[in-house]
């Protein structure tokens, strides 16, 4: 079988773009796309390491944490529309009016 | 006749309902003023039925406790000795003149009233609270009303004034905390050795019983303790070089606001050095005493040289009291019992001498409408009043005999020789630079020639309620000063409990 | 009954003048002399029973005085257990002083009446204050104590600057209260370190009696006593106006005439020469001290001399003198305490100061009070501007001429008496201390610029042209109220020297631990006094001085300018005029460096320990501000903070966590 | 069969939750739903009371490694959460009645609340996570509320961003600590560290859960969202993020670190000091440059946070009365604060600016308001005798108790004190300018009852708490030892 470190490398590669994604990503729905994909690299690490240990703790999580990252898109989504409704962009180097 | 009267939970009472029973009183300030002055005047009763009641004895009497909190020990435990009486006094009547002397006040004047009394419950509740809690929470209280008086009744300068003496205190009062906090956990352990305390209690804040057991503590947390302590009380007295909030302060404070400053809140500092320092750690305040007496001597000394460079007379008075609280340090400073008895006695003296001078500041601002010394000049004749009050002042706070000043300093000073040899020469010789400014200042301002730079037509001299505090608080000078024995006695019996240790020099 | 028992009531009468006519007279005497007569009415009892009570103390003088004392302050537990009495202790001396003080305030005050008749709504400040320095002062006398002493010593000095400074509205008066009180205040600093001396050597005690009786209990070895006694005596160089501190008396002559005459000369600079007097059985401990007192007091007494000899301002002329014949009297009292350290028997020194002072307070306030009759005349004080008054003030010129000759010392009048005494005493000293020497030709010399002067005042003032036609003519005879205790006065100047032949000695000495006196008649010491050469030194220097006078001013034989037109005797002049510069010397350490001094502090504390302070609030301010541009307002650099934020917090994690 | 007794509390706030929108096609009233969900969040305390009087419900998972633990601890902070809420609610009922969805406004707040009461009852990360996640969306949401508002917005993108970010680290330390333990209990987790070493992988899970908690609590240098959203968001929203959800992040805190890691051989407590120290110091400093007022009080919590954190290192050492102290402030920090802005809500409310300068002569116009406010600024800055001295006494008489056996951790208190005294600038400021200064119109201002109500309630509490806190702080040192088991 493969060994773990395998998945935790991937995860952690994902992760890092992820967080990449997040500070350098202008366009708003991709800064929360890369949030989603930091959110996924852990769930790969919690389906790895459930296997590993062999309880189910970890696949619960996973799921619990898909579910959840999706209900947080869905909130996140909504809350960029109604940014474009009121300001015209979603570009998040123009919004800063709330500074200082 | 006042065993079961809980008399000093009364004097702190009265002050409190009347500034609330003030407060609401915005329809009619008017009311507020009279409610103010009646509200006031129990207090004093109350505080001279004390001093008739009172025995001379050593120890604390009329004390009363009452649990408050009992997770961390803390209650609301009252009472007085030689030492606050005196100050409890000084307190209730200085509030009362001060209230009678604002008669004229116009602007906000309910506020004004009750912030007065506000003041006045704070002072009490610090000059006879015997736990640490009750006493930091009082000191803190005070802080609101005197913040309150500077910066919506003060001179031009009050927003930077009135903050600063806030913060700059604040931050003394938060040290003095960790201080007591520190003889807190300190001292539970050896309480409960003692069996003072049950044994599953986290700690007391009982000043009594921290001072029984405070001696076992280790020397250098002592030290540490005491130092704490003393920064809180040392930046209220204030020395040099912690002053630089006062003559701010008192320049721009209303007049009665100066009064209720320098002749209560100073006061404060002094008394916490007698009351807690001493008896809780007098091992450490024995290796503080060279720090203790050099203080002393500078700020006696700065003070005075200060006093003589102002040319703003309120200014001047407040660079005094810096010089005279000076000379209670020193007293202190000696740790011999006649020392800190003359600390004593020049408190309460301060405290009416200074009561006297600020009146006749203000007096000035009101009716020539400047305390620049400059621009006044040969005013006697026109305000003879207001010149035999300023001089009686003057010449009480320069130590005139007869007056209770005179008495307070030579005691302090018999106590220096004595501990130090002729080494009193040097702060002594400030006794002739306090006459030098005081001199001086009324040389240039009611004597000479009549200033042509203000307007003398309408000079008006001293009204009804400004002569008649005045006159209280010159007869009791006198009075204090011929029959000094009076306040004496009420006070030696209690030093040698504020401090146990014999003179060490 | 004994009116001893009473004596306590002396100082009360005027005191009472002094609260009815100070607080309640304020419409009451509008048209009343400002309540004078209440003021003279009180002074007068006061008079009448220390009289009688110094009567019977002169005449039952066991020696023992009377002690009569309450508690003021007593302090007892712990370590410091002490008591402050307040009572009085009355012996022969306290009797001569009550004398000298009631008898001359009294007629003081009668003489104001009309002296101070014109000052119209002032009037009544002066007499509330005046009687309440004779209070005082009679309480001073009166003490028992030295804290008790000390207090009035204060109280006096108060009323001299209320009284110097009576017409407050001359900046000049203002100035010259301020600076007798000022420089007294540095001899009273003296006195109070003197008195912590003697408080802590004497275990918390200082009553005359206790520390008359028990000297040797003093704690601290006698070097410490002679620092003490030279602090006191440092306090009594203040008030009597001794050099250094001698400056302030030719200012206080901005005072009423009056006052001058009752302060500044009979009554309260004496207080320094009855400190010392008093304190005589702690004092005679310590002989340095006592050479001191004879030293400083010999030099003044010339040096004050001097400065008269050419000053033109009549009063000036007499607090000059003054200064120097209170330089007398601590040149006896010290020559004669010095002496007495080594040799018991001899008690002329204390005899002369005390007797000294009491001719003295006579004929200094016969000549002021005088002078002040030609003041309120001429309406000046500038001799230049008198001349030839004697024909105008007859009665005035006579009796001014009494009171010269009387300072001037030529026999029978009373200073002569006094001032030979004096003398003798210092000459005695010579055998033990050759320092004596010079003193004794200072107190010489002194004697001839004395009569010198003296007499130079009296010839410009009364004899020859009158300099200014003007002033002549409105010039005009004192009322009765004046002249009338001017003439008192002269006859006692006269008389009162007579004292010595009828047991002054005797008299006064007793008492004063173990003096003998040596009991003689009249006869003894009149011929004791008379085959003593040295008598004859001191008339003929007395004699001569006159003659010079006369000769300069009253004959025109030498002409005075000759003195002043060489260079050498210009700047002499004005050295002498210009006080030897003591005047400058005292304003420059006021002005340049003690207000220089408070100058440099006041700076500190405004721009160092403030400008900290304000400098700390404003640099967090400066930071807040600094910091929150921090706060772009772009969402992703804050992600990005949060993403170093977790990185330092690995980093430090793995520094301070110990790990691995 | 499973006992879910534990959960009932908010069993029945989520109930209620469901109703309000149903009801609100019924319902027009923005009073009424007001009514209906404080009656929900009544009752829900009423359970919570309940079982605190009476014993506490059974927990809900295996017992060697249980889901959730309904314990005092739990009990404190529900009750804390909820009186927020029905604060909030309260100051809301009018706020808020003249936009549209405002039944949702209500269901997204009750919502959040039962998030939070889940967290505070929690043993396992998962539910942790769980009780995070449903109230930071809800609180997303409210955020947004004002669709038309700009700057509303502008902080619900900000908030959900960062918000997004730190869930995923959090997330993403939890399943590194999993990889490490093989357990996801609080429990487990301090057992298998206890037995293994520490590397470098814990650090890093470590460092993730404190930023990812970090964030809700507003510590440095998470802090930075917090200013912008607070400012943002509709005032009440600003009230209940800052006493209620800043609360349950603390909760995390406490419970991460003394039940999950207390065993971990790394001193992580210097660190917490250290971040405290940063956190109090940075809010301060930066809160005195501040004009507007929300912004100002963001600072502020951000300051107090630090105050509140310091009791985690704390607790090593002294335990539990460090963690009262923290609770305590906790409790009071929640009134003090949720007043204060509630105050500016009012304000806002009868448009009066929320610039500093706006408050001018407040003190003549609105008595009552400035008067609260006052107490709420003295309170907040730690004048006796009002409920913010108090706590913060504790919390710095712990520190100097705890630097008798640990010195360096009187660095603490030093910086509480300094910072206290510090922060007393900008609160007097704002007296100040109520009292001291004249404003330009002496008319007097209505305030609706309901706001007026919140604000009475918070200000009791504030100073009631500073007056006779003798029976809370009994009740916050009983929650304190449960996390001490040891102490039993």
């Amino acid at each position: 079988m493969i060994p773990i470190e395998y998945f935790l490398a991937l995860s952690g590669i994902l992760f890092v773009i992820g967080a990449l994604g997040v500070l350098t990503k202008r366009n708003a729905i991709v800064v929360l796309m890369s949030v989603e994909l930091m959110l996924n690299a852990a769930n790969i690490n919690f389906v790895a390491f459930s296997s590993y240990y062999g309880n189910l703790n970890g696949a619960v999580f996973a799921l619990i944490a898909i579910a959840i990252a999706a209900a947080e898109v869905a909130v996140g989504l909504a809350i960029i529309m109604n940014l474009y409704k009121t300001r015209d962009t979603i570009s998040l180097d123009e919004i800063n009016l709330l500074r200082w | 006749m006042f065993e079961n009267i809980p008399i000093l939970s009364l004097l702190i009472l009265f002050p409190l309902v009347g500034a609330i029973a003030a407060f609401m009183m915005g329809r009619s300030p008017k009311a507020a003023k009279y409610a103010a002055l009646a509200f006031s005047a129990i207090p004093l009763a109350l505080s001279t039925l004390l001093l008739t009641e009172f025995s001379l004895t050593g120890g604390f009497q009329f004390v009363e406790k009452y649990q408050w909190i009992s997770f961390l020990g803390i209650s609301f435990h009252l009472g007085v000795d030689g030492v606050s009486i005196t100050m409890v006094f000084l307190s209730t009547l200085l509030v009362f003149l001060a209230i009678l002397f604002s008669w004229d006040v116009e602007e906000r004047l309910h506020q004004y009233m009750g912030l007065m009394l506000v003041l006045e419950v704070g002072v009490l509740g610090v000059f006879l609270s015997l736990d640490y809690f009750v006493f930091y929470i009082f000191w803190e209280v005070v802080l609101i009303p005197m913040y309150f008086l500077i910066a919506i009744w003060g001179g031009v300068n009050r927003a930077y004034a009135s903050i600063k003496f806030f913060i700059y205190t604040h931050v003394a009062s938060l040290a003095m905390l960790l201080g007591i906090f520190a003889l807190f956990f300190t001292t539970a352990p050896l309480l409960q050795a003692d069996g003072l305390i049950p044994a599953d209690a986290i700690g007391t804040f009982d000043m009594l019983l921290i001072a029984d057991v405070a001696g076992g503590l280790g020397e250098m947390l002592q030290i540490a303790i005491f130092g704490a302590l003393f920064f809180g009380f040392i930046v209220k007295m204030p020395v040099v070089p912690f002053h630089t909030w006062l003559p701010d302060a008192h320049v721009q404070a209303p007049t009665a606001g100066s009064v209720l400053l320098a002749g209560l809140l100073l006061k404060m500092g002094s008394y916490g050095i007698i009351r807690i320092c001493l008896p809780t750690l007098p091992e450490a305040a024995v290796d503080f005493q060279l720090i203790m007496a050099v203080i002393g001597v500078v700020a006696i000394i700065y003070g005075a040289l200060a006093c003589l460079a102002q040319s703003d007379l309120k200014k001047m008075v407040a660079y005094s009291s810096i010089s005279h609280m000076g000379i209670v340090m020193l007293g202190i400073a000696t740790l011999t019992q006649l020392g800190i008895a003359a600390a004593v006695f020049q408190m309460f003296a301060h405290g009416l001498i200074t009561a006297v001078l600020f009146m006749v500041c203000g007096m000035f601002q009101h009716k020539a409408g400047t305390r620049e010394i400059p621009m006044l000049g040969g005013l006697a004749p026109k305000v003879p009043i207001l010149s035999t009050v300023m001089m009686m002042g003057f010449m009480a706070s320069l130590g005139l005999p007869g007056m209770v000043g005179f008495l307070a300093e030579f005691m302090v000073f018999t106590s220096t020789y004595d501990a130090w040899g002729v080494w009193v020469l040097v702060p002594i010789a400030t006794v002739a630079l306090t006459a030098a400014y005081y001199l001086w200042a009324m040389q240039r301002s009611i004597f000479g020639e009549l200033t042509t730079k203000i307007d003398t037509k309408h000079l008006h001299d001293a009204y009804w309620f400004e002569t008649v505090p005045l006159a209280v608080l010159l007869g009791l000078i006198i009075l204090f000063g011929v029959w000094p024995a009076f306040m004496l006695d009420l006070i030696t019996p209690s030093i040698p409990m504020v401090w146990p240790l014999s003179g060490v020099i | 009954m004994t009116f001893a028992e009473y004596a306590w009531l002396i100082p009360i009468f005027p005191l009472i003048a002094f609260v009815v006519v100070g607080f309640l007279g304020n419409r009451l005497f509008k048209n009343w002399e400002g309540g004078a007569p209440i003021a003279i009415g009180m002074t007068a009892i006061s008079l009448v029973l220390s009289l009688a009570v110094a009567f019977e103390a002169l005449t039952t003088g066991t020696g023992t005085p009377f002690i009569q004392s309450l508690e003021w302050i007593v302090v007892q537990g712990g370590e410091f257990a002490f008591t402050f009495n307040m009572g009085i202790y009355i012996d022969n001396l306290t009797a001569l002083m009550l004398i000298v003080v009631s008898f001359v305030a009294t007629l003081v005050v009668i003489y104001s009446l009309g002296y101070m008749h014109e000052e119209g709504e002032k009037k009544r400040r002066y007499y509330a204050v005046i009687s309440l320095f004779i209070s005082v002062m009679l309480g001073l006398v009166l003490a028992s104590n030295f804290l008790q002493m000390f207090i009035f010593w204060e109280l006096v000095g108060l009323c001299s600057y209320l009284l110097i400074g009576f017409w407050n509205t001359r900046p000049s008066a203002a100035s010259a209260a301020k600076k007798a009180f000022l420089v007294t205040r540095i001899g009273d600093i003296m006195f109070m370190i003197g008195l912590f001396v003697l408080f802590v050597g004497f275990q918390g005690n200082l009553d005359f009696a206790y520390i008359f009786d028990n000297v040797d209990a003093f704690v601290g070895g006698n070097e410490l006593l002679t620092f003490g006694t030279l602090m006191l005596f440092g306090g009594a160089v203040g008030k009597s106006a001794q050099f250094p501190l001698h400056d302030w008396l030719p200012d206080a002559m901005e005072g009423p005439t009056t006052v001058s005459a009752l302060i500044h000369a009979a009554t309260m600079v004496k207080a320094g020469v009855y400190l010392v007097a008093r304190s005589y059985p702690v004092m005679v401990e310590t002989p340095d001290t006592m050479l001191v007192i004879a030293f400083i007091g010999g030099f003044t007494a010339i040096f004050a001399a001097t400065m008269a000899l050419n000053n033109t301002n009549i009063k000036r002329v007499l607090a000059y003198s003054t200064i120097s014949q209170l330089g007398y009297m601590f040149l006896a009292l010290g020559a004669g305490g010095y002496i007495f350290a080594q040799q018991p028997e001899f008690n002329v020194g204390y005899a002369a100061g005390t007797f000294h002072l009491m001719n003295h307070a006579f004929f200094k306030a016969l000549l002021f009070l005088s002078a002040g009759a030609v003041i309120h005349a001429v309406h000046t004080e500038d001799m230049r501007l008198m001349g030839g008054l004697s024909k105008k003030l007859k009665i005035t010129s006579l009796v001014m001429l009494i009171g010269c000759l009387s300072i001037a010392g030529i026999p029978p009048f009373s200073g002569f008496w006094s001032k030979d005494l004096v003398l003798e005493a210092a000459f005695a000293g010579i055998e033990y201390n050759s320092l004596f020497i010079l003193l004794y030709a200072f107190g010489l010399i002194t004697a001839f610029m004395t009569a010198f002067y003296m007499f130079r005042l009296w010839f410009l003032t009364f004899s020859g042209e009158p300099r200014d036609k003007h002033a002549y003519e409105h010039a005009h005879e004192a009322p009765a109220v004046m002249w009338v205790p001017l003439a008192l006065l002269a006859i006692l100047a006269f008389g009162s020297g007579f004292a010595f032949l009828f047991g002054f000695e005797s008299t006064l000495v007793p008492g004063l631990m173990d003096f003998h006196p040596h009991e003689a008649g009249p006869i003894d010491l009149l011929t004791a006094v008379f085959t003593n050469v040295l008598t004859y030194a001191s008339i003929a220097a007395a004699v001569l001085g006159i003659g010079l006078a006369y000769m300069m001013y009253k004959k025109r034989a030498i002409d005075p300018a000759r003195f002043t037109s060489g260079s050498v005797g210009k700047t002499l002049s004005n050295v002498l005029l210009a006080r030897y510069g003591f005047t400058k010397g005292y304003d420059w350490i006021g002005l340049k460096v003690v207000y220089g001094t408070a100058k440099v502090v006041d700076f500190i504390d405004r721009r160092l320990i403030d400008g900290l302070i304000n400098g700390i609030s404003a640099g967090l301010i400066r930071s807040g501000n600094f910091l929150r541009r921090a706060q772009t307002g772009f969402v992703q650099s804050y992600a990005a903070v949060i993403v170093v934020g977790v990185s330092l917090i690995v980093i430090l994690l793995f520094l301070v966590g110990g790990v691995i | 069969m499973i006992e879910y007794g534990a959960i009932y509390p908010e069993i029945i706030l989520i109930l209620f939750a469901v109703a309000i929108p149903a009801l609100h096609l019924l319902i027009k009233s923005s009073r009424a739903l007001a009514g209906i969900s404080l009656v929900g969040i009544l009752a829900s305390a009423g359970m919570v009371v309940y079982y605190m009087v009476g014993d506490y419900p059974a927990i809900i998972g295996d017992p060697s490694a249980p889901l959730i633990v309904f314990d005092a601890l739990a009990a404190v902070f529900s009750l804390v959460f909820l009186s927020v809420a029905l604060v909030v609610v309260l100051a809301s009922a009018r706020y808020v009645e003249k936009d549209r969805h405002l039944a949702e406004y209500y269901t997204l707040i009750m919502m959040s609340t039962a998030g939070m009461m889940l967290v505070a009852s929690a043993q396992d990360l998962l539910t942790i996570y769980v009780g995070i996640e449903i109230a930071s969306m809800a609180t997303y949401a409210l955020v947004a509320f004002r669709k038309k508002d700009k700057r509303g917005s502008e902080a619900a993108v900000k908030y959900v961003i960062v918000g997004g970010l730190s869930s995923a680290l959090s997330l993403y330390g939890i399943s590194l600590l999993y990889g490490i333990t093989g357990t996801s209990s609080l429990a487990g987790i301090n057992e298998v560290l206890a037995a293994q070493g520490v590397e470098l992988t814990t650090l890093l899970a470590l460092a993730l859960l404190v930023a990812g908690f970090g964030f809700k609590i507003a510590i440095a240098p998470f802090h930075m969202w917090a200013p912008d959203v607070y400012e943002g968001a509709p005032t009440p929203v600003s009230a209940f993020l800052a006493a209620g959800s800043k609360k349950m992040g603390l909760v995390v805190m406490f419970k991460l670190f003394l039940v999950g890691l207390i065993a971990i051989q790394a001193n992580w407590d210097v660190v917490l000091g250290i971040v405290a120290i940063l956190t109090m110091t940075i809010g301060n400093v930066v809160a005195l440059s501040q004009t507007n007022m929300k912004r100002m009080l963001a600072y502020s919590s951000v300051a107090q946070a630090g105050y509140m954190l310091m009791a985690i290192p704390l607790a090593t050492v002294v335990g539990d009365y460090a963690i009262t102290g923290g609770i305590f402030h906790i409790i009071t920090h929640a009134f003090m604060k949720s007043g204060a802005f509630i105050v500016v809500a009012a304000l806002a409310y009868v448009a009066i600016g929320e610039s500093v300068a706006d408050y001018k002569g407040l003190g003549k116009r609105a008595p009552f308001l400035a008067f609260s406010m006052a107490i709420f600024m003295f309170a907040l800055a730690g004048i006796p005798p009002l409920s913010g001295f108090m706590s913060k006494v504790v919390l710095l008489s712990a520190s100097v108790e705890a630097a008798e056996i640990t010195q360096w951790m009187i660095w603490l208190g030093v910086a509480l004190v300094l910072n206290s005294a510090l922060s007393l600038y900008y609160y007097v400021r704002v007296i100040k300018y109520m009292y001291v200064e004249k404003g330009e119109t002496e008319a007097r201002i209505k305030v609706p009852i309901a706001l007026t109500a919140a604000i009475a309630i918070c200000m009791v509490a504030t100073v009631a708490l500073g007056l006779f806190f003798d029976p809370v702080l009994e009740l916050c040192s009983e929650a304190a030892r449960t996390l001490f088991p040891a102490l039993g």
